[in-house]
């Protein structure tokens, strides 16, 4: 209760003297003398330390306008200040003897005193060991693991955008959502029903399977049935799209929510630290991407989605129930889109209402990138989308820019090769 | 918000004093009905996020408001004129059109007073509607700098960034830390704010290592993804970091954390400085520490606002930012109706910075204490829960304490000292 | 209407007469609700029997053989599969009741391979897959050269080949053909038509359209022409072909003047 | 009835403010592309958010209004050129992608914090900076003025039948001005085969069986255009004066959103819409049809493909420049709020009121805002408090425009005023 | 070049059609008389294969060419050459095609067609949401309304279009599809879709008219008469290139045959000669086109064996080739 007595007493003490107008009511565990800047006063202050630790017990002398001195010994907290009644600039420097060895300085600082402020002086002090910055390669390596960890989740969502779009044709503008439905659900089980992670991550892929599943029955296969154009379709994602946006709001609210509460454990391996979440979830994208692939390649099933996403009439006429592919699809990649945004989640630490909306554009462009409709071109796609976002900044884009940059290089890419990168060139005529 | 909708019936059942207050005390809620306007009544207006990424900020917001009007009607209203409020979504700056179809609505519903917006971005979109219809807009949260002096009917009682931006300067830079790196998001509240920040540090001798002024490292307001900008601000090898955002906060911390980043070196600011126990590990941000603007109000306070959230909105507070400059902003209006007299905006407008105490007077402390110095004939400073100075030339909070912050090993925000700034 | 399934027995040449394979009674059908292409058209394939249809263009022949597969919606009347109602049955039923179809457009699957397409014409019995395709490999040796390719880069004639290659695959029952020699070069229209009556006589019941009218009519049992929606004429092949009024209004002279002016081989 | 009409206010002051006629200029463009030519456009906000730009930076550097209309139209054209050059030659769905990048790419620019001594970075530029000589130009006065000064109060004390009456009129106004619109598009005819019955049809009997089903369903088809055109116009006065009569509005006369602006937008959407109508009913507007349909056709007609799609591209994103400086006039350009939801909007607004039709955006921005701010009033009207509290009745009303956006697509996929038949031959 | 005029002029009479193309050497790539259309070194690779490769080609002006080949043999992949729809792999090695004395090289699809030779597609491409009619419209050429800055002064293109429209309902007329006019061309069955792209591409009045399979899918009766007006064009002066299957087709209107065969022009002639080319009958024709199919002894494993075996004859040469 000390403390809060303390600013009760700091309150009154404003209310009397409204004029007094820099006051600091210190913890108690704070520098033994204590600094107010008032009318006629102003303070000059400041921490030492080290990029390791704070340097008690050392000498400053801080020598004013009209070359009088005050001296000053930090605290055991590495704090001094000093109180000045003149105004104007004050040079603070440090007594070398006092510092401990092999420390490197400029020793001394110049700073502007004004009255009713406390001015802060900084005096840089380093080890004799220490580097300015990290290695450039370093940072460059990490964040290509990065990038690649946000491609390969990325992938996991567009894989499921790019199967629709070849199965029915529809660009799925709720698809973010669907990554957003994941990891809110995540959220509900884990965190706040505290679900096993592992349970509840096959829970939540589970579910959001259902969610395509139950989709396509009640809304995609009744709306094909009537021969709703894919424009009209896409406008129907659209507004599905918002209303599960602000399902998200209603429910959860607008804040960001985690999966987990805990703070990640981290591995490094070489150069590249990362959690072990983030280790765990890009080789759970591993496999279940290539498991898809195989599926889509080698089963009967997955030629049965390319058929149909070729052709569905003649698909029908080869026997392939066509309904049941495109259901199976929606399952299938709603419930990638679900661990996606659970995985996502985990790795960029939360989830948001809107955060599918704003990664919408870069599945777009993961998709359009490899290839419309090529499950693999979308695999190459968000990879390189990953890479491009995360690296960037580090090849000198100023930071702001980083998605823009991922999508330039999409349209730089598309005039090069228009079909994509793994797409192909259609034959006229 | 988010939490307390799980959370909520749980946290007023365990805090004795949330419910116990808004047992002991009657709270109206007193909405608008739609007859009501400024020429017979103190129609409160509110344009305040109750959708979109600030829609967190938006119930203490409310319950400013909320609590204002029913404090005022219960001292009798203004000169008997009822006070009603009718609160509209700003929503957030990334879909203007529902600002400006909310601003729309206020303006025609012949309002006195329009509390809002929470955004900076958002009341840029609406400021010229309010100020060209003559109606009083005041801002409880907006602290962007080109907002000072904006129009004649723009007023706030947040402080602008300057105030913030040097309290946070100054903290950083007496404790010792030399080379900074900020994680700001571009936002006209952030990079205002970290301009601020920058020039107290570099004034004292440090020195901006990442995401500085016109070096282009802002990241784009909502994005979710922050391994590239914690990796390169780290990168820097900075002494310590200041992270200005508002939600993505809680993503940027666990990154910074699990790339080892020691807590006690995060300055945190009035958009995130909040409190994050439910969202992380114990002791993950201890020693953390951030400001926000405008004393941190006592108990009382807090647990009356909660108390008129459970009676208007249906749950207690989960946070408090800003309700007690919503408040403020609406007593403030409510006494300068009172001392012009007549409840329409005009009058509000012209008495608004007499009653902050801009041309001296009587302390008081309550709207009904204030009023009856007012009835007096004596002129008064009205000052309230927030703690902000007179209200300038500028419209601005000549000056405001900013609470500094620091975080304790449950990951909560306890204040640790109290400064004030003016702006000179 | 049953009056002229009635004629349409007494003409049959099918062996078992009584049991129609396929049969469409009165069929009613159109792609937008309220117009009909198909007003009342009734078709009927005996077992072992090969059927012809030709007429002028829009006539509704690919509509019937789709309202037939199911792939255009039946209003009103029936179709029957040997003893089972299929009408508007949902298409891969019929393919698993041993039904095979060639479209008249888009009849392969582009961005698959030639083998991919093949293997989709057995999709419902992957078993024998194997031995299927060497038969498909056998009777076309080009497809065979070119199977790692996509389908989309074949030529027009070569998808037909494909498309033809596909529908056997599967050994139907009934093979439903639509234009099945059209953009073939003649070679390989014999080849299509000799093959197809060769199906036949191995007891598969194939109706096809035919806009190679002469031809068609040489080799099959029966014919049909359809014209506006309507089965206007039925016979054989032969009194079809020879039927001065159907010449006229169908088959046209071209084939005959052009033989009679360059007299060949 | 208090609250109805509180709603009815609410939505009619939406249905006219200026950002709905913003959005009906930016969906005509935005027609254009994609309803007549095909090309799909989602980056109609980036020409907006440019048209904006152009005119708030050179009037706010003290330009003349006229020259910053001008910059505006000529950044459009300039971005249209950009993308267009070698986008054009793709296939349709890259031209999606690459134009809803290039318009995130100028958001992200736009408000880049390096830009922000000529954007405004993050913040925008505020209206009072480049608003000046619009409102200049205003010869309304000063004032305020309601809309109009006879209302429904005046008759017979604004009983409700009197109001029922007049919403009842204004549907009337509605469906005539629909029916009309719809027979002025003389529908490709129905054919069918009338179907004598039991009787074989005669071979001989070719074509001359078949009659004539579709021209003749809709009455009005006999009327001239111009009488047409004469009636359109005056039940969508007579509509829009009834409108008036029963939600008295009141603007001010000239003020930042008051009736200037508000004339001026829709005189700008009507302009618009006598344009693209001159435009498409022209041999021109047929080669965009033409083009929509298939390209490598009409190239093997000898037209030049790419340049018509230029053409389409630029006129398109001049009138998305038109709709975005209209947009930012009674507010602030925000680069925020010109991003993918505002393109969203237009792509809904058109085909509410459908695509490839003279009218069909302006309606559907009408209707789409409109009928947001009715379910979000209503919502908050309605709902009681102890059910969802206002932040919830808000959030809920989106979920409501969300679920009421795909059923309107559900139930009238070709929107009010498209033709179904078209839809059939989709792709 | 002084003698078109007199070579064209007389060219409706068949006997001064013969007597042009009797001094016309057999070979394949002889010199014509008046050639509108001159080809050389027109090679398109995929990949490995080689699907067009022809060193040199002349179009006799005014007169009606059929070009015929197996399948595969790179016909309609010729067509794309020509017209702009796709672009030799030897564009850079020397390929070379000019039309009526311009040169073609480089010019896009919509040049080609503006130069006067007009194509259709194998594979229709009809404008699905527009009306018969407006398919129509769309074909015909140097229309004034078609030009951004004149098309909103209807008063500028009210007559052409007029004008227009009476020629489209001859046109549509003859084509059997006047009665269509209003409908959507995306409700037409495969053979009227055939029809209409015939028609289409006539209302351009192109010098020469390429027409790829035009009559597969169209009922025969129909064919004969529309091969009556495409005589009737040529006899008017245009000059008609087609692909065709149908022998009876190409024996009775063309006036002269080229044969393509795995990408290479193999043969040329008048249609008897080509036709009697044991060559031609053997990689193309088969032994059996003129015989009655109703016979069963066909059914034969000889007889299939046979037909199979100069089916693969196509493929083989095809292999030769790419070796
Ligand atoms: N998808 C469709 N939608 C609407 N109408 C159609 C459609 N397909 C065909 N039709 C109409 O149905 C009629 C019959 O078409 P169908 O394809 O059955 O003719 P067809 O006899 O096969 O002609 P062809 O010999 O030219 O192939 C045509 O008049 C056509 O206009
Ligand atoms: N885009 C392409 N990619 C790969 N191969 C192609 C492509 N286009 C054509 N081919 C191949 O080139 C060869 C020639 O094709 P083309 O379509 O020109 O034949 P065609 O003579 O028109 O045959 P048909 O008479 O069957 O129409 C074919 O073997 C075809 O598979
Ligand atoms: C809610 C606040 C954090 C808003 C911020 N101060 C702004 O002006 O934008
Ligand atoms: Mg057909
Ligand atoms: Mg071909």
């Amino acid at each position: 209760m000390g403390p809060r007595a303390g600013i009760a007493g700091v309150l009154v003490l404003l209310l009397l003297a409204p004029l007094a107008l820099l006051f600091s009511a210190q913890p108690a565990s704070a520098v033994g003398t204590l600094c107010l800047p008032s009318d006629t006063t102003a303070c000059i202050a400041g921490t030492l330390r080290t990029e390791k630790d704070v340097l008690p017990g050392v000498k400053i002398t801080v020598t004013g306008p009209d070359g009088q001195a005050t001296e000053a010994t930090t605290g055991d907290d590495g704090r001094w200040n000093v109180q000045v009644t003149k105004e104007g600039e004050y040079t603070v420097k440090i007594d070398d003897t006092t510092l401990p060895k092999n420390l490197a300085t400029s020793g001394e600082v110049t700073v502007d005193a004004k009255f009713k402020a406390t001015a802060p002086a900084l005096i840089p002090i380093r080890t004799a060991d220490y580097q300015a910055s990290e290695s450039y390669w370093d940072h460059l390596l990490q964040s290509s693991a990065n990038g690649l960890r946000l491609g390969l989740l990325l992938a996991l969502a567009s894989v499921g955008l790019s199967l629709i779009y070849g199965t029915t044709g529809l660009s799925n503008f709720a698809h973010a959502e669907q990554v957003g439905l994941g990891g809110i659900l995540g959220y509900f089980l884990i965190n706040v029903h505290g679900l096993n992670l592992w349970v509840g991550g096959l829970l939540v892929m589970v579910l959001c399977g259902f969610t395509g599943w139950f989709q396509d029955r009640v809304m995609w296969q009744p709306l094909r049935r009537r021969g709703l154009g894919l424009t009209q379709l896409m406008i129907v994602t659209i507004g599905l799209s918002l209303a599960m946006q602000y399902c998200f709001q209603y429910f959860v609210g607008a804040r960001t929510v985690r999966v987990v509460k805990d703070n990640p454990t981290v591995s490094t391996v070489g150069p590249i630290t990362m959690t072990n979440q983030s280790f765990i979830a890009m080789g759970i994208s591993i496999l279940v991407l290539a498991a898809v692939g195989y599926a889509l390649l080698r089963t009967r099933v997955g030629r049965a989605t390319r058929a149909v996403s070729d052709n569905p009439a003649l698909a029908a006429a080869s026997g392939i129930d066509v309904d049941k592919v495109i259901r199976l699809v929606w399952t299938v990649s709603m419930a990638l889109a679900g661990l996606s945004g659970l995985l996502y989640a985990l790795v960029t630490n939360g989830i948001k209402w809107d955060s599918g909306m704003q990664i919408l554009l870069l599945l777009f462009a993961a998709v359009t990138l490899g290839g419309l409709g090529t499950a693999f071109g979308a695999l190459v796609g968000s990879i390189i989308i990953g890479l491009v976002v995360e690296l960037s900044p580090v090849l000198g884009m100023p930071g702001d820019f980083k998605y823009a940059t991922a999508l330039l290089i999409l349209i730089l890419l598309l005039l090069v090769r228009p079909q994509g990168l793994l797409g192909r060139p259609e034959r006229v005529g | 918000s988010s939490d307390s909708n799980n959370n909520a019936s749980a946290k007023s059942s365990d805090t004795p004093a949330a419910g116990s207050t808004s047992g002991s005390e009657n709270f109206t809620n007193d909405k608008c009905s739609g007859s009501q306007t400024s020429a017979d009544s103190l129609r409160v207006g509110g344009i305040l996020p109750l959708t979109g990424n600030l829609a967190y900020l938006g119930p203490p917001e409310i319950a400013g408001v909320g609590l204002a009007v029913s404090d005022i009607n219960a001292a009798g209203g203004v000169d008997g004129a009822k006070a009603c409020h009718d609160i509209q979504d700003s929503g957030d700056s990334t879909d203007m059109s529902v600002s400006t179809a909310s601003a729309g609505s206020l303006v025609a519903s012949n309002p006195s007073v329009v509390i809002g917006a929470a955004s900076s971005s958002v009341s840029l979109n609406v400021v010229d509607t309010f100020a060209s219809n003559k109606i009083v807009e005041v801002s409880p949260a907006n602290t962007a700098v080109d907002l000072s002096g904006y129009s004649p009917y723009y007023f706030r009682t947040a402080p602008p960034d300057g105030i913030q931006g040097n309290a946070l300067g100054t903290l950083i830079s007496t404790d010792g830390y030399q080379k900074v790196a900020f994680i700001v998001f571009n936002d006209t509240y952030g990079t205002g704010l970290r301009n601020a920040v920058q020039q107290t540090i570099e004034s004292s001798g440090g020195q901006c290592t990442y995401g500085c002024k016109g070096q282009g490292d802002e990241f784009p307001a909502g994005q979710t993804t922050f391994s590239s900008e914690v990796g390169a601000a780290l990168a820097t090898k900075p002494d310590a970091i200041v992270v200005l955002a508002f939600d993505e906060t809680k993503q940027i911390i666990p990154e910074l954390k699990s790339q080892g980043w020691d807590m006690s070196k995060v300055y945190l600011s009035d958009g995130n400085t909040a409190d994050y126990s439910k969202d992380f590990e114990k002791g993950t941000m201890e020693g953390a520490q951030g400001t926000i603007p405008g004393a941190d109000p006592d108990q009382s306070f807090k647990d009356r606002l909660s108390g008129w959230a459970e009676v208007g909105e249906g749950k207690p507070l989960a946070d408090y930012a800003y309700g007690a400059e919503s408040y403020d902003a609406t007593i403030l209006a409510a006494l300068a109706a009172v001392k012009g007299g007549a409840t329409d905006p005009q009058t509000i407008q012209k008495n608004f910075a007499a009653v902050s105490g801009a041309t001296g007077g009587e302390e008081c402390k309550t709207y009904a204490d204030c009023v009856k110095l007012l009835k007096d004939g004596k002129e008064i400073r009205y000052a309230g829960p927030s703690g902000i100075g007179p209200i300038n030339k500028q419209n601005d909070p000549s000056s405001a304490f900013i609470g500094i912050f620091k975080y304790n090993a449950d990951n909560k925000n306890e204040l640790s000292t109290t400064v004030q700034g003016s702006s000179s | 209407m049953s009056a002229q399934t009635q004629t349409s027995t007494q003409s049959g040449t099918g062996p078992g007469a009584r049991d129609a394979v396929i049969e469409a009674r009165d069929v009613v059908a159109g792609y937008l609700p309220g117009v009909n292409i198909l007003n009342g058209c009734s078709l009927v394939a005996y077992p072992g029997e090969m059927i012809g249809i030709i007429g002028p263009n829009g006539a509704g022949k690919s509509t019937l053989l789709k309202a037939i597969f199911g792939l255009v919606k039946v209003h009103s009347g029936s179709v029957v599969l040997g003893d089972r109602d299929i009408t508007n049955a949902k298409t891969n039923r019929l393919v698993e009741m041993g039904v095979g179809f060639v479209p008249q457009t888009n009849n392969v699957f582009p961005t698959l391979t030639i083998e991919e397409n093949l293997r989709m014409g057995l999709f419902m019995r992957p078993k024998k897959v194997g031995e299927r395709l060497a038969a498909m490999w056998d009777l076309f040796p080009v497809l065979h050269d070119r199977r790692n390719q996509r389908a989309g880069a074949l030529s027009g004639g070569e998808r037909q080949s494909l498309a033809m290659a596909r529908a056997l695959m599967m050994e139907p029952s009934v093979l439903l053909l639509d234009e099945p020699s059209a953009g073939l070069s003649p070679v390989r229209q014999d080849e299509t038509f000799i093959r197809t009556r060769r199906i036949n006589k191995t007891g598969v019941c194939v109706v096809m359209v035919e806009q190679n009218a002469r031809r068609c009519l040489q080799i099959c049992d029966r014919g049909y022409v359809l014209d506006q929606g309507r089965d206007a004429y039925t016979g054989t092949g032969r009194e079809l072909a020879d039927d001065p009024k159907v010449i006229e209004l169908y088959l046209g002279t071209l084939a005959k003047d052009v033989e009679s002016e360059h007299p060949q081989h | 009835m208090d609250t109805i009409q509180a709603i009815l206010n609410a939505m009619v002051r939406e249905a006219i403010s200026p950002q709905t006629a913003a959005v009906a200029i930016a969906a005509i463009g935005l027609n254009i592309h994609f309803g007549y030519t095909g090309l799909i456009n989602i980056g109609q906000s980036g020409f907006m958010l440019l048209g904006a730009y152009g005119l708030a930076i050179s009037v706010g550097h003290g330009l003349p209004l006229i020259v910053g209309v001008l910059i505006g139209f000529a950044a459009a054209l300039v971005f249209a050129l950009v993308l267009g050059a070698p986008t054009l030659k793709l296939r349709g769905d890259y031209l999606a992608i690459v134009t809803i990048s290039a318009a995130e790419i100028l958001r992200y620019v736009g408000r880049s914090a390096l830009l922000t001594d000529f954007t405004g970075a993050a913040q925008g530029l505020s209206g009072a900076t480049f608003r000046g000589p619009f409102v200049n130009l205003s010869f309304f006065g000063d004032g305020t003025t309601t809309l109009s000064p006879f209302s429904y109060h005046d008759v017979a004390g604004g009983a409700v039948w009197v109001r029922l009456l007049g919403w009842l009129l204004v549907i009337a106004c509605v469906a005539g001005i629909v029916v009309l619109v719809r027979s002025a598009k003389r529908p490709p005819r129905v054919r069918r085969a009338v179907r004598g019955p039991g009787r074989r049809p005669e071979v001989t009997a070719t074509t001359e069986e078949r009659v004539d089903l579709g021209a003749d369903a809709a009455a009005p088809a006999g009327l001239s255009p111009a009488v047409r055109g004469a009636a359109i116009v005056l039940l969508g006065v007579l509509g829009v004066l009834v409108v008036f009569f029963l939600v008295p509005t009141t603007y001010q006369n000239t003020g930042v959103s008051g009736w200037w602006v508000r004339f001026a937008a829709w005189v700008l959407v009507a302009v618009s819409v006598v344009v693209v109508w001159l435009l498409v009913r022209s041999p021109w507007g047929r080669l965009l049809r033409g083009i929509r349909e298939d390209e490598d056709a009409i190239r093997s007609l000898g037209k030049n493909v790419f340049a018509i799609k230029m053409q389409a591209l630029i006129i398109g994103g001049v009138f998305g420049a038109l709709g975005g400086m209209v947009y930012v006039l009674a507010s602030s350009v925000q680069p925020d709020s010109m991003g993918r939801s505002l393109t969203f909007f237009c792509y809904t607004a058109l085909l509410i009121g459908g695509a490839a039709s003279i009218f069909g955006p302006v309606l559907g921005a009408v209707i789409f805002y409109g009928a947001r701010i009715v379910i979000k009033v209503a919502a908050g009207a309605y709902v009681p408090d102890s059910i969802m509290n206002g932040q919830q009745t808000e959030q809920f009303s989106y979920i409501v425009v969300g679920v009421a956006l795909m059923l309107i697509v559900i139930f009238r996929p070709q929107g009010i005023l498209g033709n179904k038949r078209e839809l059939r031959f989709n792709v | 070049m002084s003698d078109t005029s007199t070579t064209t002029a007389g060219l409706a009479d068949p006997a001064a059609r013969r007597a042009l193309m009797a001094g016309v050497a057999t070979t394949p790539g002889s010199a014509k008389p008046d050639p509108i259309l001159v080809v050389d070194n027109i090679v398109r690779a995929f990949g490995g294969m080689t699907a067009v490769d022809v060193g040199h080609l002349e179009v006799q002006r005014g007169v009606i060419t059929a070009l015929i080949g197996p399948n595969g043999a790179g016909k309609t992949t010729f067509f794309n050459l020509i017209t702009g729809f796709d672009r030799p792999t030897s564009a850079r090695t020397g390929a070379n095609w000019s039309f009526d004395g311009a040169k073609l090289n480089k010019t896009s699809a919509s040049s080609v067609a503006r130069a006067g030779m007009v194509r259709t597609f194998q594979l229709t491409k009809a404008l699905s949401r527009m009306t018969v009619m407006e398919n129509m419209l769309l074909g015909a050429q140097g229309q004034t309304g078609e030009n951004l800055l004149k098309c909103v002064f209807k008063p500028l293109w009210r007559n052409q279009e007029r004008e227009i429209e009476e020629k489209a309902k001859e046109l549509l007329q003859r084509f059997k599809l006047l009665e269509k006019k209003d409908d959507y061309a995306g409700s037409l069955s495969g053979g009227q879709r055939k029809l209409l792209e015939m028609a289409r591409a006539l209302m351009s009045d192109p010098k020469m008219i390429m027409l790829d399979e035009p009559m597969a899918g169209v009922n025969p009766a129909l064919t004969q008469s529309l091969l009556g007006h495409v005589q009737s064009l040529r006899d008017d002066g245009m000059t008609v290139l087609f692909v065709e299957h149908d022998m009876h087709v190409v024996r009775h209107i063309s006036d002269w045959v080229a044969v393509m065969a795995e990408g290479r022009l193999v043969a040329e002639g008048p249609a008897d000669t080509v036709m009697s080319d044991t060559a031609v009958i053997d990689a193309y024709l088969g032994a059996h086109h003129d015989t009655d199919l109703g016979d069963d002894r066909l059914l034969s494993d000889d007889t299939m064996d046979q037909l199979s075996e100069e089916a693969a004859e196509e493929q083989a040469h095809r292999e030769e080739e790419q070796s």
